[in-house]
C-alpha cells in the first residue's frame, strides 16, 4: 500500500535529498538554457538576457513552483507546504493592497470624501454616504468579543435585504421559469417540423426522439422530486418510482463525473502548455 | 444600552428591510427603484469593509497557529512572508509611491501575482488529474446498479466530449454517434435530474430565507443574545 | 442506496505507472501531431450566433468571474469572446466579481486587444473600443445596482477614468443597454446572473463555465434562461473553431482526447476485471 | 404515484393524434390581397399598467381581418389647438404580432379579444425630448457659480483649465493635476446633468397629452372620427404600484412561506412529525458496530470548506452527536477532524455532551477532536496520513466538500473501512458514490439531520418543502397531460400553463 500520504511522517532520507539536489540542478540548467540561450540567424547559439529579464526570471520561478506543487504526487513534503502557504500569503497581500484599497475603499470612500471634485459633491457624499460608511465600519466590530454585538445591525441589513429580495427572485427564476419550461405539451418538441412517414428513419429522428426526450425529462423531474420527498415511506410503487429517481440522479452524476474529469485534465493541460511554451520555449 | 445589545432590534430590522426588499420586486413605482439603488449602493460601500473582515479571518488562523506553535506552525510563517513581500512591493509600487497609479507596463507587484500566485493556484487543482487516473483504476467501482449507471454515463460523456470520438466514429461511418449519445444524456436524464435538484434546492432556499426573515434562524447574527 | 453486492478487491498496479501513463498521454500530442477534426457543439453555436447577430457599436458585457485556478479552461474562452467582439466591432465591457482574478483579467484584455489589432489591422483603443470596469464589492445585490444605474455602480473604470466620459460607454446607462451578457464562471455566478440579472432586466445571457459546472447549465439552456454555453476547454475549442482562430483550446484537444482514452480504459479495465472475478465467485 | 404511468397509453395516443394535427395545420397561407383600409371605430388612451409612469398605450380594435402591411399613425400634441397649428408629433406603427395586445399579457390579460386589439406604446419624452444638456462653457460655469452649484474657487480653477491651451507634454505638475481634477469635475457635472434630465423626462411623461389615431393609406391619413371630425383623446402616464405580471409569483411565495411557517409551528407542538427513514442512517449503527468488533477507531471528517453557518455543517454536527453517542456506548474511540476553528469548538462540545449522556464523561478525550490543518491540501494530507496510520473501521465524510472529497474518499477506501459520506455539494457527489458504501445525496443530509435531531425548525421546514414538492410534482404531471391531450384534440388549454408563466 503506497499512497502519497502514508510516508508523510517519515523523515526525508538522504537518498531523497540527493535526488532532490540533482533535480534542482537539472531544473536550473534547463531553465537557463531555455530562457537565455538564443539561436541567431547563422545557426550560432549565444547567451542573452533578452529584453525582459524580469519576465524570464519570473517564468523560471513559476516553473519551479509548478514542479514543486507536483511533488505532492510523490508525497506531502516540506517544499510543497512552503509553496502552498506562500501562495496563500501572496493572495492575502494582493487582496490587502489592490482589492481592498484600489477597488473598494478608494473609489467608494476616499474619492468621494477626500477627493471630491466640488464642494457640492462633498456635501452630497456626507448626506448619502456617511451612513453606509459607518455601517461598514460597524461590520469590523465583529472581530471584537466585547463590541461584536454592534456589527449585528450591519448584518441585519445585509442578510435581511438578501433574504427579502431572494424570495421573489428565486421563485421567478428557479421555480416558475423552470416549471414553465418543464410543463410544455409534448407536441412542442416537434412544432415547426414536417411529419415524415410513420416509423421511417426521419420519423424516429425528428418526431419520435424529441417527443420521447421531452417525456423523459418530465418523468425524470417528477421522479427526482419524489426521491427527495420525505413525508411518506417509500413502499411498493413509491419505492419503484424513487428508484427511477435514483437512476436519473445517477446518470446526471455520471455526466458531472465525466465533466469533472474533463475539467481536471484541462487544468493539467494548461500547466503542461505553460511548461512547454513559456518555460521551455517550444514553438507552438 | 442593554436594549441595543439584545437581538430584538436587529431582528426587527431584518424583518422590516426584508419585507421592503420583497415588496420592491413587485412595485414598479420609481420609489422602488430609488430604494433599490440606495440599498445596493449602500451594500457596495459596506462590501469594501466586509473584505477587511475576510482578510482578517485568513490571517487569524495562521496567527493562532504560530502563537500556539501547533504542528507545522513554521509553514504559516510563509503566509506572512508572501503577504509581506506583496505588501512591500505594492507600497513601493516601482518607485512611483504607495497606492498611486503606474500607468504602463508591469510592476513588481504584478510580477508577484503573475509568477507566484497564478502558477501555484493553477497547478494545485491540476494535480487532481493524476489522482483521478489513479482512483479510476483503483476505487471507482460499480458497487451496485446505481454506481454502475453512474460509471457508464461517465464513460460515455468522457468519450463523447473529446474530438477522438468523432475520429473513431468516422471509422464506422457515423462520426457523430458518440456526440449524439452524450447529447442525449445531457439533454435527457441529466437535464431532468438537474431540474429536479434545482426545484428542490430552491424550495429549501425559500424556506431558509423565510426562517431568516421571521427570526427563526439567527445564527448569522452571532452570540446567544 | 442499497447495500453493496460486491466488495471490490483492489488491483495493484503501482500508481507510478498510472502517473507515468497520464504524463505520456498529455505530452504525446505535443510530440506527435495527430489531426482530429471536430464539429462544434450546438450549445457553443448558440452563443456564437447570438454574438454574431449583433451590430457594430453594440455593447456586450463580459463578466470574468474566475481566478487563476480555472484559467486553463476559462482564459481561452475569454480570449475567443474578446476576439469575436473585436472582429464584429462590438464593444466588450469587462468586469469581474472575483477579485483574485482581477490582475489576470487585465492581462487577458491587454494581450488580446493588440493581438486582434494585428489580425484585422485596426487599432483597438481602451475606453473607446473596449472597456475594463474592474471589480466592485457587493456580490449579487451589485447586479441590481448595475441594472438600475451602471454608472453609479462603476463611476470609474479600472484605469481610473470616469465612466461618464468614456466614449465606449456613451449610450449605456443600465444593464438593459447591453445586447448580450456572457458570464465566464468558475463558481455559481451564472445562477446569480440569471436570477438577479437577466430574468429581472431582460437581456440575453450566455454562459461559459468550467467543465465541473457545465452539466448544471442544461435546465437553463432548455428554459432559454441561458442562450448559449461553453463548457470547459472543449467549449473554448468549439468557439475557436467557430471563430476560425487558433488558441489554447484547440491546441489542448488532442491531449484531452488521449488522456480521456486512458482514463476510460482504466475504469473499464478495472471494473471488468472485478466483475469477472465476481462472476467466477472469487474470494472477494 | 401510479396515475401518470397508467395514463401513459393515453398519452401515446394523444401524441400520435398531435402528429397528424401538425401535418394538417401546414399549408394554410392565404395570399394577401390589397384590401381597402378602414379606420377603427374608436380608440382609447390608457396608462401603461405595471410600469414606472414612463409611457401610455394607445389601444384600438382592428376592423379588418387582414392587416398585412397596414400602418397606423399616432399623433401626439401638447394641446388640442396644436393639431390645427401643426405642432404635433407622429409615431408610425406598422401592425405586426409584436403590437398585438395578446403579446403583452402582463398589461392586457389573456382575453380572446386581444387577438384583434393592437396597441402603440407612446413615451411622450421621446417625442418631446427635454433640452440637451448644456456644455461646460465659461458662460455655463458662470451660471453654475451664480446659482451656487459650484463655489467661486471651483469656478476659477475650472476656467483656468478651460482657457489653458498648452499641449500635454509641456504642462507643469500642478497643471496636470488641475486637468486631472477637471476631468473628475466634468464627469461629476455630467452625472448631475443626466440626473436633472431624467427628472425632466419623468415630468414630461406624466403631463397630459392629446392623441389622434389614423390609418395610413399610402400617403393619405384616414382618421378615427367622432362626430365627423378626427377624434381627440387625452391621456397621461402615471407610475403604478403593482406589477400584475408577477401576481403568480407573489401568490406562490406567500402561500409557500405560509405553509412552511405553519409547519414549523406544528412541529414545535408535535415533535413526532413523520419523516421517512433515511437509508444511510441505518448504516451508521452498522458501521460503528463493525468498528467495535474489529477494535478500530471511527473517523468523523468534516468537509474542507465547512463553516459553522452552513446548513451542511449544522447537519453534520447533528449527525456527529448521534455517532458520538453510539461510539460512547460501544466504547469505541472516535476521532473528529476539521479545518475550521469554530467547527472544532462546536464539535468538541457535541462529543463531550454525547459522552456525558452515555454516562461515560471520563472516556471523552478532547485531543481526539482536533483542527488538523488549515489549507485544503494540507488538510487532505493530514487526514489521509491519519487514516493510513490508524486504519479506522468506519469513516464518516460529512459536510461541505470540494476537491478534497476525491482524495479523502480514495484513501479511505484503500484502508478497507466502511465509508459513509454526505454533502450538499452536488459536483462532489459522484466521487463519493463510486468510492463510499453509503452516500447521503444533497438534501438527504439535511433530512437525516432533522430525523435525528427532531428540531422543530428543521422538521417543520422539511415538511413545508415537501408540500411545495408535492405541488410541483402534481402541477408538472397534470399540466403536461392536460396540455398534451388538449393540443391533440385541438382544445385551448394554454391558459393552464400560462398561469405559471413568470413575466
Amino acid at each position: 500500500m503506497t499512497t502519497p500520504q502514508n510516508k508523510s511522517n517519515k523523515k526525508t532520507s538522504s537518498v531523497e535529498m540527493a535526488v532532490l539536489a540533482i533535480l534542482a540542478v537539472v531544473f536550473l540548467v534547463v531553465s537557463l538554457l531555455a530562457q537565455f540561450i538564443v539561436k541567431d540567424a547563422d545557426g550560432h547559439y549565444y547567451f542573452t538576457t533578452g529584453a525582459d529579464l524580469r519576465g524570464s526570471l519570473g517564468v523560471i520561478l513559476a516553473a519551479g513552483l509548478t514542479l514543486v506543487m507536483y511533488s505532492f504526487l510523490y508525497r506531502d513534503n516540506a517544499l510543497f507546504k512552503i509553496a502552498e502557504n506562500l501562495y496563500v500569503g501572496v493572495a492575502l497581500g494582493y487582496m490587502v493592497i489592490t482589492i481592498t484599497w484600489r477597488e473598494a475603499l478608494r473609489p467608494e470612500v476616499y474619492d468621494k470624501f477626500f477627493n471630491a471634485p466640488t464642494w457640492g459633491a462633498f456635501r452630497e457624499a456626507l448626506l448619502y454616504r456617511s451612513v453606509p460608511v459607518i455601517l461598514g465600519v460597524l461590520l469590523i466590530t465583529r472581530l471584537s468579543r466585547k463590541h461584536g454585538w454592534i456589527s449585528r445591525y450591519s448584518y441585519a441589513l445585509i442578510i435581511g435585504y438578501g433574504a427579502g429580495v431572494g424570495i421573489p427572485l428565486t421563485t421567478h427564476s428557479f421555480i416558475l421559469k423552470q416549471l414553465y419550461a418543464g410543463v410544455a405539451p409534448l407536441q412542442d418538441a416537434i412544432v415547426g417540423k414536417t411529419s415524415p412517414a410513420l416509423f421511417s428513419w426521419p420519423w424516429f429522428a425528428d418526431v419520435a426522439y424529441p417527443v420521447f426526450l421531452t417525456a423523459l425529462v418530465v418523468v425524470g423531474t417528477v421522479a427526482v422530486l419524489f426521491y427527495f420527498f420525505y413525508s411518506i415511506e417509500h413502499k411498493r410503487t413509491g419505492r419503484t418510482f424513487s428508484q427511477v429517481g435514483i437512476f436519473f440522479l445517477m446518470v446526471s452524476f455520471g455526466a458531472s463525473f465525466g465533466y469533472t474529469v474533463m475539467g481536471r485534465v484541462s487544468l493539467l493541460i494548461g500547466r503542461v502548455q505553460f511548461l512547454l511554451y513559456e518555460w521551455l520555449k517550444i514553438p507552438k | 444600552m442593554s436594549f441595543f445589545k439584545r437581538l430584538t432590534l436587529p431582528l426587527l430590522i431584518v424583518f422590516g428591510i426584508g419585507l421592503l426588499g420583497f415588496a420592491q420586486e413587485f412595485v414598479p413605482h420609481p420609489i422602488a427603484h430609488d430604494f433599490t439603488e440606495a440599498m445596493t449602493t449602500c451594500f457596495k460601500i459596506m462590501g469594501g469593509f466586509a473584505m477587511i473582515l475576510g482578510i482578517y479571518s485568513l490571517t487569524h488562523l495562521h496567527v493562532t497557529r504560530i502563537r500556539q506553535q501547533g504542528p507545522g506552525w513554521g509553514y504559516s510563517m510563509f503566509v506572512f512572508l508572501g503577504a509581506g513581500v506583496m505588501i512591500v512591493l505594492g507600497v513601493w509600487n516601482d518607485g512611483v509611491g504607495p497606492l498611486r497609479e503606474v500607468s504602463e507596463g508591469k510592476t513588481y507587484f504584478d510580477w508577484g501575482y503573475d509568477y507566484i500566485y497564478v502558477p501555484c493556484q493553477a497547478t494545485i487543482f491540476s494535480i487532481l488529474a493524476f489522482f483521478m487516473a489513479s482512483a479510476a483504476f483503483r476505487t471507482f467501482r460499480a458497487r451496485n446498479v446505481a454506481a454502475a449507471m453512474l460509471l457508464i454515463a461517465a464513460v460515455v460523456v468522457m468519450f463523447g466530449r473529446v474530438p477522438v470520438s468523432e475520429t473513431v466514429g468516422r471509422w464506422f461511418g457515423t462520426p457523430d454517434v458518440f456526440t449524439n449519445a452524450t447529447d442525449f444524456l445531457m439533454n435527457g436524464p441529466n437535464l431532468a435530474a438537474k431540474r429536479g435538484i434545482i426545484l428542490g434546492v430552491s424550495l429549501g432556499g425559500l424556506a431558509q430565507s423565510l426562517r431568516i426573515l421571521l427570526g427563526i434562524e439567527r445564527s448569522y447574527l452571532g452570540g446567544q443574545d | 442506496m442499497s447495500s453493496l453486492p460486491l466488495q471490490p478487491r483492489r488491483i495493484d498496479l503501482s500508481r507510478w505507472v498510472i502517473y507515468g501513463l497520464v504524463c505520456l498521454a498529455v505530452l504525446l500530442p505535443y510530440v506527435i501531431y495527430v489531426e482530429m477534426p471536430f464539429t462544434p457543439s450546438k450549445e457553443a453555436k448558440g452563443l456564437y450566433d447570438q454574438l454574431e447577430a449583433l451590430k457594430k457599436g453594440d455593447h456586450v458585457l463580459l463578466a470574468f468571474d474566475f481566478d487563476p485556478a480555472s484559467q486553463a479552461e476559462l482564459r481561452p474562452m475569454g480570449r475567443a469572446l474578446l476576439l469575436h467582439c473585436f472582429r464584429k466591432g462590438v464593444i466588450p465591457v469587462v468586469m469581474t466579481f472575483w477579485p483574485n482574478g482581477l490582475n489576470m483579467d487585465k492581462e487577458i484584455i491587454e494581450k488580446t486587444a493588440p493581438e486582434a489589432g494585428k489580425m484585422w489591422s485596426r487599432e483597438f483603443k481602451n475606453g473607446r473600443d473596449y472597456v475594463f470596469l474592474g471589480f466592485r464589492p457587493g456580490d449579487t445585490s451589485f447586479i441590481l445596482l448595475m441594472g438600475e444605474n451602471l454608472k453609479t455602480a462603476f463611476d470609474k473604470d479600472y484605469y481610473q477614468n470616469p465612466t461618464q466620459k468614456l466614449p465606449g460607454l456613451t449610450d449605456v446607462n443600465t444593464l438593459k443597454d447591453m445586447k448580450l451578457v456572457v458570464d465566464l464562471a468558475a463558481g455559481a455566478t451564472v445562477q446569480a446572473w440569471i436570477a438577479w440579472g437577466s430574468d429581472r432586466f431582460g437581456f440575453p445571457l450566455g454562459a461559459g463555465t468550467t467543465a465541473v459546472s457545465a452539466p448544471d447549465m442544461y435546465p437553463f439552456l432548455q428554459s432559454r434562461q441561458v442562450v448559449g454555453l461553453l463548457g470547459g476547454l472543449r467549449g473554448a475549442a468549439d468557439y475557436e473553431v467557430l471563430l476560425n482562430v487558433n488558441g489554447d483550446g484547440r491546441l489542448g484537444m488532442q491531449a484531452q482526447s488521449f488522456t480521456h482514452l486512458l482514463l476510460v480504459g482504466l475504469i473499464l479495465f478495472a471494473n471488468v476485471v472485478v466483475f469477472i472475478r465476481w462472476i467466477r465467485g472469487g474470494k472477494d | 404515484m401510479r396515475i401518470p404511468l397508467h395514463r401513459a397509453r393515453g398519452m401515446t395516443l394523444a401524441w400520435f393524434l398531435a402528429c397528424c394535427g401538425v401535418l394538417l395545420a401546414g399549408g394554410a397561407d392565404a395570399s394577401a390581397a390589397p384590401a381597402k383600409v378602414h379606420p377603427p371605430k374608436s380608440f382609447e388612451v390608457i396608462d401603461l399598467p405595471s410600469d414606472d409612469g414612463s409611457a401610455v398605450l394607445v389601444v384600438w380594435t382592428c376592423p379588418d381581418n387582414d392587416v398585412k402591411g397596414v400602418q397606423y399613425a399616432v399623433e401626439v400634441a401638447k394641446s388640442e389647438a396644436d393639431f390645427a397649428s401643426g405642432g404635433f408629433k407622429t409615431q408610425v406603427v406598422p401592425l405586426s404580432s409584436e403590437v398585438l395586445a395578446s403579446s403583452k399579457p402582463e398589461c392586457f390579460g389573456r382575453s380572446v379579444e386581444n387577438k384583434r386589439r393592437y396597441f402603440a406604446e407612446i413615451s411622450p419624452a421621446e417625442l418631446f425630448p427635454p433640452p440637451d444638456r448644456p456644455k461646460l462653457t465659461p458662460v455655463r460655469l458662470n451660471e453654475l457659480a451664480k446659482t451656487r452649484v459650484i463655489t467661486a474657487g471651483e469656478l476659477a480653477r475650472a476656467l483656468s483649465v478651460l482657457q489653458s491651451t498648452s499641449p500635454e507634454a509641456k504642462l507643469s505638475a500642478a497643471e496636470k493635476a488641475a486637468r486631472k481634477w477637471y476631468e473628475d469635475f466634468a464627469a461629476y457635472m455630467e452625472t448631475k446633468g443626466r440626473e436633472a434630465q431624467e427628472e425632466q423626462k419623468a415630468a414630461i411623461n406624466r403631463a397630459t397629452y392629446y392623441y389622434r389615431l389614423a390609418v395610413l393609406d399610402g400617403e393619405r391619413k384616414i382618421y378615427v372620427e367622432r362626430d365627423g371630425k378626427p377624434a381627440i383623446v387625452s391621456g397621461a402616464a402615471r407610475p403604478n404600484f403593482f406589477k400584475w405580471g408577477k401576481l403568480n409569483n407573489l401568490l406562490f411565495s406567500l402561500a409557500f412561506c405560509a405553509i412552511v411557517f405553519a409547519f414549523i409551528e406544528v412541529a414545535k407542538r408535535k415533535p413526532g412529525l413523520f419523516i421517512r427513514k433515511i437509508a444511510g442512517l441505518d448504516a451508521v449503527d452498522e458501521a460503528i458496530g463493525r468498528s467495535t468488533e474489529m477494535n478500530r477507531p471511527v473517523f468523523f471528517v468534516h468537509g474542507g470548506s465547512s463553516a459553522m453557518g452552513d446548513l451542511a455543517t449544522i447537519a453534520s454536527v447533528n449527525i456527529l452527536a448521534r455517532v458520538a453517542r453510539k461510539t460512547a456506548e460501544h466504547d469505541t474511540r472516535i476521532r473528529v477532524m476539521n479545518n475550521d476553528p469554530i467547527v472544532t469548538v462546536v464539535s468538541q462540545e457535541v462529543v463531550q455532551q454525547a459522552y456525558t449522556m452515555a454516562g461515560r464523561p471520563d472516556a471523552y478525550n478532547p485531543d481526539d477532536v482536533a483542527l488538523v490543518a488549515s489549507e485544503q491540501f494540507s488538510y487532505v494530507a493530514a487526514v489521509s496520513g491519519a487514516m493510513v496510520r490508524e486504519q479506522p473501521g468506519a469513516i464518516f465524510l460529512l459536510g461541505s466538500f470540494f476537491a478534497e472529497s476525491l482524495l479523502l474518499a480514495e484513501t479511505g477506501a484503500s484502508t478497507g473501512a466502511i465509508q459513509i459520506a454526505g454533502t450538499d455539494q452536488y459536483t462532489q457527489l459522484p466521487f463519493f458514490i463510486t468510492t463510499c458504501d453509503y452516500t447521503l445525496i444533497g438534501e438527504e443530509l439535511y433530512a437525516a439531520s432533522a430525523y435525528l435531531s427532531r428540531e422543530p425548525r428543521q422538521l417543520g421546514s422539511l415538511r413545508g418543502q415537501d408540500v411545495g414538492k408535492a405541488f410541483l410534482m402534481v402541477a408538472i404531471v397534470v399540466i403536461v397531460v392536460v396540455m398534451t391531450a388538449a393540443v391533440a384534440w385541438k382544445l385551448d388549454f394554454s391558459w393552464l400553463r400560462d398561469l405559471l408563466q413568470p413575466l
